[in-house]
């Protein structure tokens, strides 16, 4: 029996780990490392309407436990990714999830209109990028937005839709709510903290943007809280990231509320981190002698393992 | 393709102690082209990083490295027999082909002298070094082994240059291979424009996942963004777009 | 001539390094490693009207390149304070800065009132504080009600007033306006980022209080952000803290916009972190030819180092 | 006071290879009482951790460590020469002349018989130690050197309890000393309420500062809240308020 077995979004997957958006292309990068079908899902690259060269200057810079980037919704489009990306994933037998950001509401609708007539699995709303200037995080700071914008999509498409929120707000409860109360089959959480760093060298900003967003280990307390916090409120299904890079983290956010987990900036510390993510989860489920991963989403909130396990 | 690495090893090449050569044991066997890289997983810091294959000796690599922080510090003092985490070969390579029946300049700047190293085993019918230090020189004795003609220059970066395009007023060069600081590739590609030589330059970028999936790396070229880990490091010498 | 030598608030400082409160008692614990004086000024334990025990069960847990706690406002009272512990702090020739942390409004008047009769050189209101049930944070997050606090705190002291921030908000910017605008003479920039962690051995969150503040370097780059953006629009100094450990991080804080910075977190990972940092910024001077450490306050912003330095 | 030490030592003390003894040469010389601790800071690792003075002699101090994490692996790869940073003496050790001319009962659980070691150097006029371990003994050959009397159980540290509670029946102690986890602590300090024995008990709590600045460290006690790291670890053994 395969114990990491999950069915969320009305998907069959095989586990419940998927990657985070943006880093892991569109699935074609880690293939000398394993196969992709081997998880759960593949998120892609967040997507734009039309074809995206991202921002200039320097997009990266190791920071404690962390990394900042400002890559800018640097893509091919979404008709690209339809056409050639798309198919072949699919043939190779791969639940995708595509990401996308519009620069208003009309375009989340087209997105997803085109999403609609194409074999994509999910559709996961990317209202929090922190490096556009239009749209992006702006969307996801305001309650309103978000459910509108989940509302409109939600009208044009009978696939799973999921909101990626941002972490940058004073409140995710609110806006988790907003997107729950308009439709939305489950939320990702979370998208980059904001942040910066400065060359002490020359006394500039490193990033060509000035701002980027901090993913990584640094972040896991502040994602894990949130998903903690939104499990609380709402009924749909949660895929958790944020600094997740071994089973034990991936771990925490099951039992924080977590339905999925995905790895992001993990891929770049180690190549094979949601594979080995998998084996541990495995491992774990095995010598605690609990039968399925489904069983422990939430555990935190019920007081813990109980003493058989 | 993930590697084990075993320290074989590790050696200060310079006085001050701030290059060192590092060998290490592969637990595989892979083709390599002058110029690819590696990715060493450093394990005080977050992020791999992304090193020249300076050479190759069946599954040992050679290492030519310049601490410059806290990723390449902790390269410093692994001791022989310390187990390091690889993935490689990574990015495009030099082309030799370019310059193989041709006469044919390397230029290299400082660390950059890393990724050519390999081109000395290129059999290029007629290649000269040209390499610059700002003051100490880096494996010189290994580049005049096969080419005695190498010239070094132990002051700036720019110097190397100038002697370079000095040579131009009386030799002829069809292909020019180099890397060093981007002050010094872009001052040479305006010498390699001027005097419409060809080329290949290897360029450096802050990286990320070094596979080509996360597009921290990428920079500005005649045909828009590439990524340096997967279109290059090494791009023709008229592609790059350097900024001010 | 001594290059850190700093003005602000009106106060004349020998460097501009203090610590974060919390994480320096009231100056009595590192006296073994060196004389509290060597600091510009010495930040005290956030403190309330009355004695509070604080929270319950475990109050910290390490996260990577970062901290939680859930101390919970643990003090003496502001009564014991200004009896015990000021006046020694004065007569070994300290610049104090208080932080007072009132349940509503009427107790940071009161708490104000008995500072002004006192021997400290500053209040620092905590409207920030993530581990107290009452107050705090709530605080923190409303524009509004910052501005109305310390507009009434002003109408009672003539003493210097410096607001703590929070970082759990969307839009720390017009959060820090309106502390400006109601006569703040200078803001704290970060308290903690609200964080969990879970013990995936037994299933249950570590911290007592389940949520707690996050510090120390992972959190940095959040905490460079907000003092660059908010630097951009107030006149008013920033003490800039959040993850500052060596010199190139406080050097990085300045850059950014901080008159001072302040150490937390970094006094636990060395204690002699505030020394070493001011020793540090004075080679760092040196080095690079530069006159006064207020040269490069909000150097960022202006093009960074010229070619001369 | 910070301290500079450099490795001297470092064995493994069972053969799980779990606890190891490490010997540390310390720069400065200070007085120690059993029961104090040192904050070792660890490279890897954000906060220094906390880790009981065993022993002494002369500027060398002698830690007993179970690897547990992190911190605790990279102390236990530690080689002779290397380097590593201290601060200490911290905490309240045990006062040794409540038991000075008593007879005294010592009680350790697994890695909690490491305060307990220096001890053994306390001239008590008569004191026999009870240690109890999850499956394998540590130093137990230290111990009984000086009490030949020790006993061990190498089962459930509540078995050493029964047998200490069992000895009551025959036997009058004064004065006891402790240390091991939370669980015994607490079924100690019944044990010795009933028995109205007074006694010192050694708790463990998570640390950050180490030196009463953070207020981390706090444990519930008769009297309060309070620092383990300043007013404990060591406690009078009714003073601790242990949670469920
Ligand atoms: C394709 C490629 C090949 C390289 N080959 C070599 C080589 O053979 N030998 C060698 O010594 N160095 C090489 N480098 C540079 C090397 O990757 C960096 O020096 C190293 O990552 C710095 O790590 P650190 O932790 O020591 O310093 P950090 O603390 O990360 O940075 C210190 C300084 O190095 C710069 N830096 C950091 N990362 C990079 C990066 N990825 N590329 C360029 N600069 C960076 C920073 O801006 C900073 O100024 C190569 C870089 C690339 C992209
Ligand atoms: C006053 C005092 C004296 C101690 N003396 C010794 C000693 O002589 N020998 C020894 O082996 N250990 C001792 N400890 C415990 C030791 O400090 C921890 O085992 C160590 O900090 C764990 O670090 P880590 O990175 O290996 O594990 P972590 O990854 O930090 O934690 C692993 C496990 O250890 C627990 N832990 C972490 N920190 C502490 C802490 N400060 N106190 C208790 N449990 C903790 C965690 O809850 C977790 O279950 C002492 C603790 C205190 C407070
Ligand atoms: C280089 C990089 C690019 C990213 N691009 C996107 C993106 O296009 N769309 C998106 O929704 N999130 C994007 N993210 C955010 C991640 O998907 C993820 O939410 C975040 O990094 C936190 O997870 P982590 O700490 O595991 O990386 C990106 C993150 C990184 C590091
Ligand atoms: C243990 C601890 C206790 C703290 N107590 C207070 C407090 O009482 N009042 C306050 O304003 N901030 C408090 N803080 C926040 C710090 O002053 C500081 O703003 C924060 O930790 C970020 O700085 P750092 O990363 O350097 O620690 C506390 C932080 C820590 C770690
Ligand atoms: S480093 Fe990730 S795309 Fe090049
Ligand atoms: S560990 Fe900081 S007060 Fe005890």
């Amino acid at each position: 029996m395969n114990k990491l077995h999950t069915e969320v979004f009305g998907i069959t997957l095989k586990n419940p780990i998927t990657v985070g958006s943006g880093t892991y292309g569109f699935g074609e990068n880690y293939k000398e490392f394993y196969s992709p079908t081997e998880l759960g899902a593949i998120t892609v690259k967040g997507m734009t309407m039309l074809p995206r060269e991202g921002n200039s200057g320097t997009r990266g810079a190791e920071t404690p436990g962390g990394m900042l980037n400002c890559v800018g919704l640097q893509n091919p489009g979404i008709d690209v990714f339809i056409k050639d990306y798309l198919p072949k994933l699919k043939n190779e037998g791969n639940i995708v999830f595509a990401n996308i950001a519009g620069k208003d509401i009309e375009e989340f609708v087209e997105m997803a209109i085109k999403l609609e007539n194409s074999q994509v699995d999910l559709i996961e709303l990317n209202l929090s990028c922190p490096n556009v200037k239009e749209g992006g995080i702006a969307f996801g700071t305001s309650g309103e937005m978000v459910g509108l914008i989940t509302r409109k999509v939600k009208e044009v498409t009978g696939k799973p839709v999921v909101v990626k929120l941002t972490p940058n707000v004073t409140d995710i409860v609110s806006i988790a709510v907003a997107a729950e109360q308009n439709g939305a089959d489950g939320l990702t959480l979370i998208n980059t903290l904001l942040g910066m760093a400065i060359d002490v060298d020359t006394g500039n900003p490193i990033l060509g943007n000035v701002f980027g967003g901090l993913s990584g280990p640094a972040i896991k307390p502040v994602a894990l809280k949130m998903v903690y916090q939104v499990y609380k409120h709402v009924k749909i299904p949660i895929i958790g990231m944020g600094g997740i890079v071994n089973e034990r983290d991936a771990l925490e956010f099951f039992m924080a509320g977590a339905s999925m987990i995905g790895v992001g900036t993990g891929n770049f510390i180690d190549p094979m981190c949601p594979l080995k993510i998998k084996e541990g989860l495995e491992r774990y489920l095995d010598i605690k002698g609990i039968g399925k991963i489904t069983e422990i989403v939430g555990l935190a909130h019920r007081g813990g393992l109980t003493d058989g396990k | 393709m993930e590697l084990k690495g075993l320290v074989k090893s590790n050696e200060f090449l310079t006085s001050q102690r701030d290059v060192f050569q590092l060998r290490i044991e592969l637990n595989r066997e892979f083709e390599f082209k002058p110029g690819q890289f590696i990715n060493v997983y450093c394990p005080n810091k977050v992020l791999p990083r992304p090193i020249s294959i300076a050479d190759k000796e069946g599954n040992i690599i050679t290492l030519l490295v310049r601490i410059v922080g806290e990723g390449t510090d902790f390269l410093s003092k692994t001791k022989i027999g310390d187990r390091v985490k690889v993935i490689g070969p990574l990015g495009k390579g030099f082309n030799t082909s370019h310059g193989m029946d041709k006469k044919v300049a390397i230029i290299g700047g400082g660390i950059g002298v890393a990724p050519l190293l390999g081109l000395r085993k290129a059999n290029f019918k007629d290649a000269k070094y040209y390499l610059g230090f700002n003051s100490e020189g880096i494996l010189v004795e290994e580049f005049k082994k096969v080419y005695p003609t190498t010239i070094t220059y132990l002051t700036e970066d720019t110097t190397v240059l100038e002697a370079f395009e000095e040579s131009l007023k009386t030799e002829v060069y069809n292909f020019v291979y180099a890397c060093g600081p981007e002050g010094m590739l872009k001052k040479l590609q305006d010498i390699l424009q001027k005097n419409k030589i060809p080329g290949e330059l290897s360029v450096e970028k802050k990286m990320a996942c070094g596979v080509g999936g996360c597009l921290i790396c990428t920079c500005e070229t005649t045909k828009g963004k590439k990524r340096v880990c997967k279109e290059g490091p090494v791009f023709d010498s008229q592609e790059v777009l350097f900024s001010e």
